[in-house]
């Protein structure tokens, strides 16, 4: 996590300032709106992994997403376990879930386009199949039984659902610091700028990408287990849906795709700028949209390295030596 | 059941030319371009906005809406390609992803705004009327369709081949810098490319009509179907995208026959992903 | 030090769009005015079911308001609170949030069942109460949450009332009804209808020959209607949406498919006047058991008059949504004050039984209004008609259709 | 070192390369030389296992490698740089030479230190830290031999190394390889530039049209008048000779 | 013809060509040599209008093309045949060439096909055929006839010879003389330096973005220090 400016410091400091000043707000509104967009970092994260580490832009993360959601909600439901057993399966469920996306797309060496392409059409089918099965609720979803409590993973108390998830966003990060600079992290950026040379150099390239997939969906199942453990019903639109794909996509590309920091600051930069433009257009649902749409544009024609590559330009540090923080 | 198969055909084949309809417009851009267009859906919604009010207002008949709405469709193709995808997206694949993103964000939520999202029908004359084909009942407007996809794909396909424009169109596609090199101007071939892409929706939108329905929300019935036609078909390739139009909806009629419509849908999704995995090309694609 | 600044700053911030939140209630709040909210998607595939509801809200607080307003709290005026769910569950909850912020005494929605498993938990949270106006998903009052008040019936009560209707007009016209197809979506509501359906007609002596689900959207119904025709019910039962529906009942008429009825249940489209006005020849007859108003109140024909002045389509969730209102006026009028807890007890207690819907006095058992019904309309002409219970009936039903010549 | 037997490869109807054999014993430098578009690069994608040849063989250290993928060669120590140099660009230079050593040292802070021995050992001290898309043509030429020297591997197969330098900096890389020719490594190195090659290499091969026209030594190769008339075109030898007479 | 005069440019950080100084005169062949990655290329491309100098300035028949469009340029009456050719392969021959007047639909592009057919027989017989089934000689012949299509009175050809067979590149530098002999004036980038300076009038040597030689073709090619950038003897 090496920030190399003072813009970039100043960033940080405004996010976290932020975050922290959740707690003293004391409205629950920007409280439950930020534990919304922390869910979506964690999502975010996890595009962060293969579409900024590894170039591969994916179009389909709700794949990961919903399968962790739905993995944790049947075993829950239908065979009765603990929520934290469903937890840990759905973690696990995503990365299966993109280890098998990817060994199947990184078999044929899709890339940019159909990639993108290839990932969108599984989410679909997986939307479609889990509305006709019946294990999966059909179309009317799987609702979780409300049993307050830690045993259950279900927590009433916003302060600390919203701590835990910052501790979870944390945590997320962290590793993604520790992929990033590890053996693994520096292979995927190869793959990322140069898979031929990638090669040359004795990356095993295909290897590395399932890899990046699998976390990645890791990531992505944790999000979607969150989501579940937070509002107890999932159905196929909700998880599958390609709004949770959009989501994971448009933050780090925003914030910095292939940064640590980049999905989070853009998710909660987005989701701040589509409450603003809610509460600059009350009474006209649907033009808050509009005007989250025209930003939007504008983010991607004017910030091309994203919230952090702009804060990277104000006041860069003079390169030191040994400045791995 | 047996003996709905070939009545499911037909009418498979008769939804799967409204697929090959859109999916021409979209599968010159994919093709052309190299983008993938998510605001295909929303233009297709609001030309049958258009088609709906000329209607309603003035009483155009949808048919004789294609005079007008063609050109206009055209004009807003090219408009918004010149004007905001090029310059807004610095060449990044990616950000053409999400401008035209963003673009469907617009169109769908202004058309929510202004039209509400009430479900809008044409009042037409015409719109029970069947032709009996092999003793299967067919809806006029979806025969009327089909017969239109069969003559539009070779027009397009024969615009492409014989005139300048489509040649031009053509060597852009494939060989941008050589274009460059025979004085093509490369972003006035794509925004006419953007246009007639964009043109074909209204058409969709024009021959769709008389059958459906318009909501804000109309775009996200067809627009997945239709990437996935373009993609079975061949990116760019238009006699490509009418083949695998209608064989999607042949594929979609006969599993939702026996699959059950849910799960018959999946017909089409594993359609797509097995030939994006084993022929990335697509029927009639060439090898990239 | 640092620390504090943020945090001041974080305040005045958060304090500044509150104001612009509450900007023009400030302004209208020359009288005591009492918040009620509204949570309804009011964007996404929803949209339209949405804001027909947030509609029909709108209708209720301005009749309220004009007929003095909340009379034992000195005519305090309702002020409704509308947040838009966005059609998705997540959405809905967060928009508890923005209520209990601005204030509101208790709130109604939420047109999807998902909407309202989520908005009505957030809200518990809160101690705020929610009535709905639409849920029909039985979880909804089988969790045990106390703010949870349903004033419609549920999908159970709504199967069952239908099935006893069914069987009186089969009776009725000697049992001529003895196969049907089921058509339905493939979402919550339609699948559980049709499990239904498919367990308590042959109790009836109806077998059911054809069971078809779909997707929403379907692109086409040519196959389905085929698949009717083919199975030769006498009856067929939909449960679908408007869109579908629509091109469901052209796609029977072009494939000629007779019927002896066609028979839904909170069906979308047979009880939509614009279904009704633009497919009048194939929506003739038929019939479906859903939420409806008491036609001959003089308050519904109030409504209905404003639904047309603001030439809006008079659906019932328009009805349903301006009845809740009135639920919540009353009790607020009991509770005489706007405390969150007071109202749920007011609520608790309703025995209200001045609302358009023909319901008897509200009693909520669990959350559930026992009191509540179902009625069956049927499409006569370009009007809907209420045909059961014979005491709200506007027309006769008429039951099979009557055979072409 | 390297045995290279009849190795063909064809590119639909175009004959890449014709029956091509080549040896390359331990610890020397071999050139391999040739006009452009002679095939010399298409011979390096099938040693190093980035496309298959459609006949013949490869042996490395007296082990059958032909159809490994190049990561698995790579391991085995037989490593090729591009003639297009593209460093990783969202890492240091430090970094970018790590990718490389993570090959056998999987820890970051080995990996790091090898690369920042490797980077010194190159001259490139002193700019270990700036990011790789900062560097000149010859800065990166320079990254992209420690990359492939920091994965360990013994045999290198260079393409191009000296392209688009200026004759000061060939000088140098010149040095750099002969020291690293010292350490105990062996080099396959394509050029274009015959010049370079005479200064290194005790031995070359001239590829033209796909074939191997002529092996030696360089000064030899250059009198031969098949290699001049590949170079400088028919005709050329006659000249020449004339010319130098003149 | 065409004047350069202190043309400096590159990409991104990197400096490529130096303050370069060259002139085309109407109807010569001009040979410009050197080895690989000096920046031929890159001087072509400026001249082309693709890369945009960083100093210097370029007229073409006495008006200053440097920042014009490549189109403009196109259509001022220079065709630039560039390395790799970028023939349109999924067109066939006869489209590839009709493509090459773009930028002049004038009455005689038919004059002009048929010109270029008879320039190029072995095109006339593949007209149907895609461009990309053409063998590699076929295929840079289509290039050179395409670029004639704009019937240009400069035309520039990088590396014609490239990957061809030696009766192919004969045949080649026999179809530069026809062209030329046409009034056409030839900008020759090429490492087959024995037979460009056999065509050429005039020749330029550059190394390192940077003119070392030039003068006389013939001159040139006695002169010792060309073998010494070549063989390095």
């Amino acid at each position: 996590m090496r920030l190399n400016s003072v813009g970039q410091i100043a960033l940080v400091a405004a996010a976290i300032a932020y975050l922290l000043g959740v707690y003293f707000a004391s409205s629950p509104v920007w409280m439950g709106f930020t534990i919304n967009a922390l869910i979506v970092a964690v999502i975010a994260l996890s595009w962060n992994i293969t579409g900024g580490f590894g170039g591969l832009s994916s179009f389909g993360h709700a794949a990961m997403y919903g399968t962790g959601a739905y993995a944790s909600a049947i075993l829950q439901v239908k065979f009765g376990l603990n929520a934290w057993i469903g937890f840990g399966a759905g973690i696990l469920a995503g990365a299966a879930m993109g280890a098998f996306i990817g060994a199947l797309a990184f078999r044929y060496g899709l890339r940019g386009s159909y990639f993108a392409l290839v990932t969108l059409a599984f989410a679909e089918v997986l939307r479609i199949c889990a509305s006709s099965f019946e294990f999966t609720g059909g179309g009317s979803g799987l609702q979780l039984t409300l049993a307050p409590g830690i045993g259950n993973l279900q927590i009433n108390d916003r302060t600390v659902v919203y701590t835990a998830l910052l501790i979870v966003v944390a945590a997320v990060m962290a590793l993604t610091a520790l992929i990033k600079f590890s053996r693994f992290g520096a292979y995927l950026i190869a793959v990322r700028e140069n898979e031929d040379a990638a090669r040359a150099l004795g990356i095993d390239t295909y290897k590395i990408k399932v890899q990046a997939m699998a976390i990645s969906g890791a990531f992505g199942g944790l999000a979607g287990v969150l989501y579940l453990q937070l509002w107890l019903f999932i159905d196929s639109t909700v998880v599958y849906g390609s709004a949770v794909s959009v989501e994971a996509l448009i933050g780090p590309i925003i914030g910095g795709a292939g940064t640590v920091w980049g999905p989070l600051l853009g998710t909660l930069g987005l989701h701040l700028l589509g409450e603003g433009a809610k509460h600059l257009l009350p009474n006209a649902p649907g033009l808050n949209f509009v005007l989250y749409a025209i930003v939007l544009i504008c983010a991607l024609r004017f910030l091309p390295q994203g919230l952090v590559g702009l804060a990277g330009r104000v006041g860069p540090f003079k390169k030191k030596e040994n400045d791995n923080a | 059941m047996s003996s709905l198969i070939l009545p499911a055909v037909l009418s498979g084949l008769m939804m799967g030319a409204v697929y090959a309809l859109v999916a021409l417009g979209l599968t010159l851009i994919y093709g052309v371009l190299h983008i993938i267009n998510f605001a295909h859906g929303s233009l297709l919604m609001l030309a049958l906005y258009a088609v709906y009010f000329l209607h309603y207002h003035l009483g155009v008949d949808p048919y004789l809406a294609i005079p007008i709405v063609l050109p206009v469709f055209f004009a807003l193709g090219y408009a918004l390609q010149r004007g905001l995808i090029a310059p807004m997206s610095s060449g990044s694949e990616q950000n053409v992803l999400l401008i035209t993103l963003a673009i469907s964000m617009i169109v769908d939520n202004l058309a929510l705004y202004f039209w509400t999202s009430n479900t809008r029908t044409a009042d037409i004359a015409y719109a029970y009327d069947t032709v009996e084909i092999l003793g299967a009942y067919l809806p006029l407007g979806r025969v009327i369709a089909f017969v239109a996809a069969l003559a539009v794909a070779p027009l397009l396909w024969a615009f492409m081949a014989y005139t300048r424009t489509g040649s031009a169109i053509r060597a852009v596609a494939i060989e941008k810098r050589g274009a460059e090199l025979v004085g093509i101007d490369v972003n006035h071939t794509y925004a006419i490319c953007f246009g007639i892409g964009t043109a074909c929706v209204a058409l969709a939108a024009c021959l769709l009509l008389p059958t459906f329905y318009v909501t804000p929300q109309v775009g996200y019935t067809f627009v997945l179907v239709a990437f996935t036609t373009v993609v079975l078909g061949g990116m760019g390739s238009l006699v490509g995208a009418l083949i695998a139009g209608l064989l999607l909806g042949v594929i979609e009629s006969l599993c939702g026959l026996f699959l059950g419509e849910s799960l018959g849908q999946i017909g089409i999704f594993l359609a797509f992903i097995l030939i994006l995995l084993f022929k990335p090309s697509g029927l009639l694609g060439r090898a990239r | 030090m640092t620390f504090k600044i943020d945090r001041r700053d974080l305040l005045k911030a958060s304090g500044a769009i509150a104001a612009t939140l509450a900007a023009p209630s400030i302004l209208r709040a020359q009288a005591a005015t009492v918040k009620v909210g509204v949570i309804e998607p009011l964007t996404g595939n929803l949209a339209y079911n949405g804001t027909q509801s947030a509609a029909g809200a709108k209708f209720a607080a301005d009749a309220i308001n004009a007929a003095g307003g909340i009379k034992s709290m000195g005519g305090a005026k309702i002020e409704l609170v509308v947040v838009d769910a966005q059609s998705r569950p997540e959405a809905a909850a967060s928009a508890v949030d923005t209520l209990v912020q601005a204030g509101a005494c208790a709130f109604t929605g939420a047109t999807a069942s998902a909407l309202g498993l989520a908005s009505s938990q957030a809200a518990a949270k809160h101690n705020l109460a929610q009535v709905f106006s639409i849920g029909t998903a039985e979880t909804i009052v089988q969790r045990g949450l106390p703010n949870v008040f349903r004033f419609t019936p549920g999908v159970n009560k709504c199967t069952s009332v239908a099935l006893t209707n069914l069987k009186l007009l089969n009776e009725g016209s000697g049992n001529s009804v003895k196969t049907a197809a089921i058509v339905h979506e493939d979402g919550p509501f339609g699948s559980n209808m049709a499990k239904i359906m498919k367990e308590e007609l042959p109790k009836q002596g109806i077998e059911v020959v054809e069971t078809i689900s779909h997707p929403t959207p379907q692109r086409d119904f040519s196959n389905i209607a085929l698949r009717v025709k083919a199975s030769k019910a006498d009856i067929l039962i939909p449960s679908n949406y408007l869109n579908e529906y629509t091109l469901m009942a052209r796609a029977l008429n072009q494939q000629r498919v007779e019927l002896k009825a066609i028979y839904s249940i909170l069906g979308g489209a047979a009880s939509n006047i614009k279904f009704v006005r633009e497919n009048q020849e194939v929506a003739q007859y038929v019939m479906d058991c859903n939420h409806w108003y008491d036609p001959t109140k003089e308050e519904s024909k109030a409504l209905a008059a404003k639904v047309a002045d603001a030439k809006l389509d008079l659906t019932y969730d328009i009805m349903v949504s301006y009845a809740t209102i009135q639920v919540i006026a009353d009790a607020l009028e009991r509770a005489a004050s706007d405390d969150r807890q007071k109202m749920i007890e007011a609520l608790a207690a309703s025995t209200f039984d001045g609302s358009i819907m023909p319901y008897g006095p509200t009693k909520f058992v669990n959350g559930d209004n026992v009191n509540s019904q179902p009625v069956n309309t049927q499409i006569r002409g370009d009007k809907i008609e209420l045909v059961f219970p014979k005491e709200y009936a506007s027309a006769e039903a008429v039951f099979p259709i009557p055979a072409k010549n | 070192m390297l045995e290279v037997r009849n190795l063909s490869k064809s590119f639909g109807g175009l004959k890449a390369v014709t029956d091509a054999n080549l040896d390359v014993p331990e610890g020397s430098i071999v050139g391999l030389l040739g006009p452009n578009g002679a095939g010399k690069t298409t011979c390096f994608t099938m040693i190093a296992g980035f496309t298959k040849a459609d006949v013949g063989t490869v042996r490395f250290r007296g082990q059958d490698i032909t159809g490994l993928p190049p990561h698995r060669i790579c391991e085995l120590g037989m490593i090729r740089t591009f003639q297009i140099v593209q460093p990783f660009a969202g890492l240091t230079v430090q970094e970018n030479i790590a990718v490389g050593a993570y090959l056998h040292h999987h820890d970051r802070r080995d990996a790091m230190s090898v690369s920042r021995e490797v980077g010194k050992r190159l001259g490139m001290g002193a700019m270990l830290d700036r990011p790789a898309s900062s560097l000149t043509i010859a800065g990166r030429k320079r990254l992209e031999l420690a990359r492939a020297l920091a994965t360990g591997a013994k045999l290198l197969l260079l393409d191009e190394v000296m392209a688009g330098l200026i004759p000061s900096e060939i000088t140098e890389i010149v040095g750099i390889i002969r020291q690293i020719r010292d350490e105990g490594h062996t080099f396959l190195m394509i050029e274009h530039v015959m010049q370079a090659v005479m200064s290194l290499a005790e031995t070359a091969y001239v590829l033209n049209q796909g074939k191997m026209i002529a092996h030696g030594p360089p000064r030899e190769l250059v009198k031969d008048p098949s290699v001049v008339e590949a170079y400088l075109g028919h005709g050329a030898a006659a000249r020449l000779q004339e010319g130098s007479h003149a | 013809m065409l004047e350069i005069s202190g043309i400096r440019a590159g990409y991104g950080s990197m400096s490529v060509l130096q303050g370069i100084d060259m002139r085309v005169e109407a109807s010569e062949i001009v040979a410009l040599l050197g080895s690989n990655g000096v920046g031929k290329t890159t001087l072509n491309n400026v001249i082309s209008g693709f890369i945009r100098p960083s100093g210097g300035s370029i007229s073409f028949k006495g008006v200053t093309i440097t920042g014009k469009k490549p189109r403009d340029i196109v259509a001022l009456g220079i065709a630039h045949v560039p390395e790799g050719r970028k023939i349109f392969p999924n067109l066939s021959v006869a489209e590839n060439l009709k493509l090459g007047a773009f930028r002049r639909a004038s009455s005689n592009a038919k004059q002009n096909f048929e010109r270029i057919c008879a320039i190029f027989p072995r095109l006339r017989e593949r007209l149907g055929q895609l461009a990309g089934t053409l063998s590699g000689g076929e295929q840079q012949m289509l290039a050179i006839g395409r670029g004639m299509m704009s019937e240009p009175e400069l035309l520039i050809l990088d590396e014609p010879s490239l990957g061809l067979s030696p009766i192919m590149v004969e045949e080649m530098f026999g179809l530069i003389t026809k062209i030329n002999a046409d009034g056409v004036a030839v900008l020759l980038v090429e490492q087959n330096v024995m037979q460009s300076l056999g065509v050429a009038k005039r020749a330029y040597v550059i190394e390192q973005g940077r003119f070392v030689m030039q003068g006389d073709a013939a001159g040139l090619l006695a002169d010792p220090q060309l073998r010494q950038a070549y063989l390095g003897m």
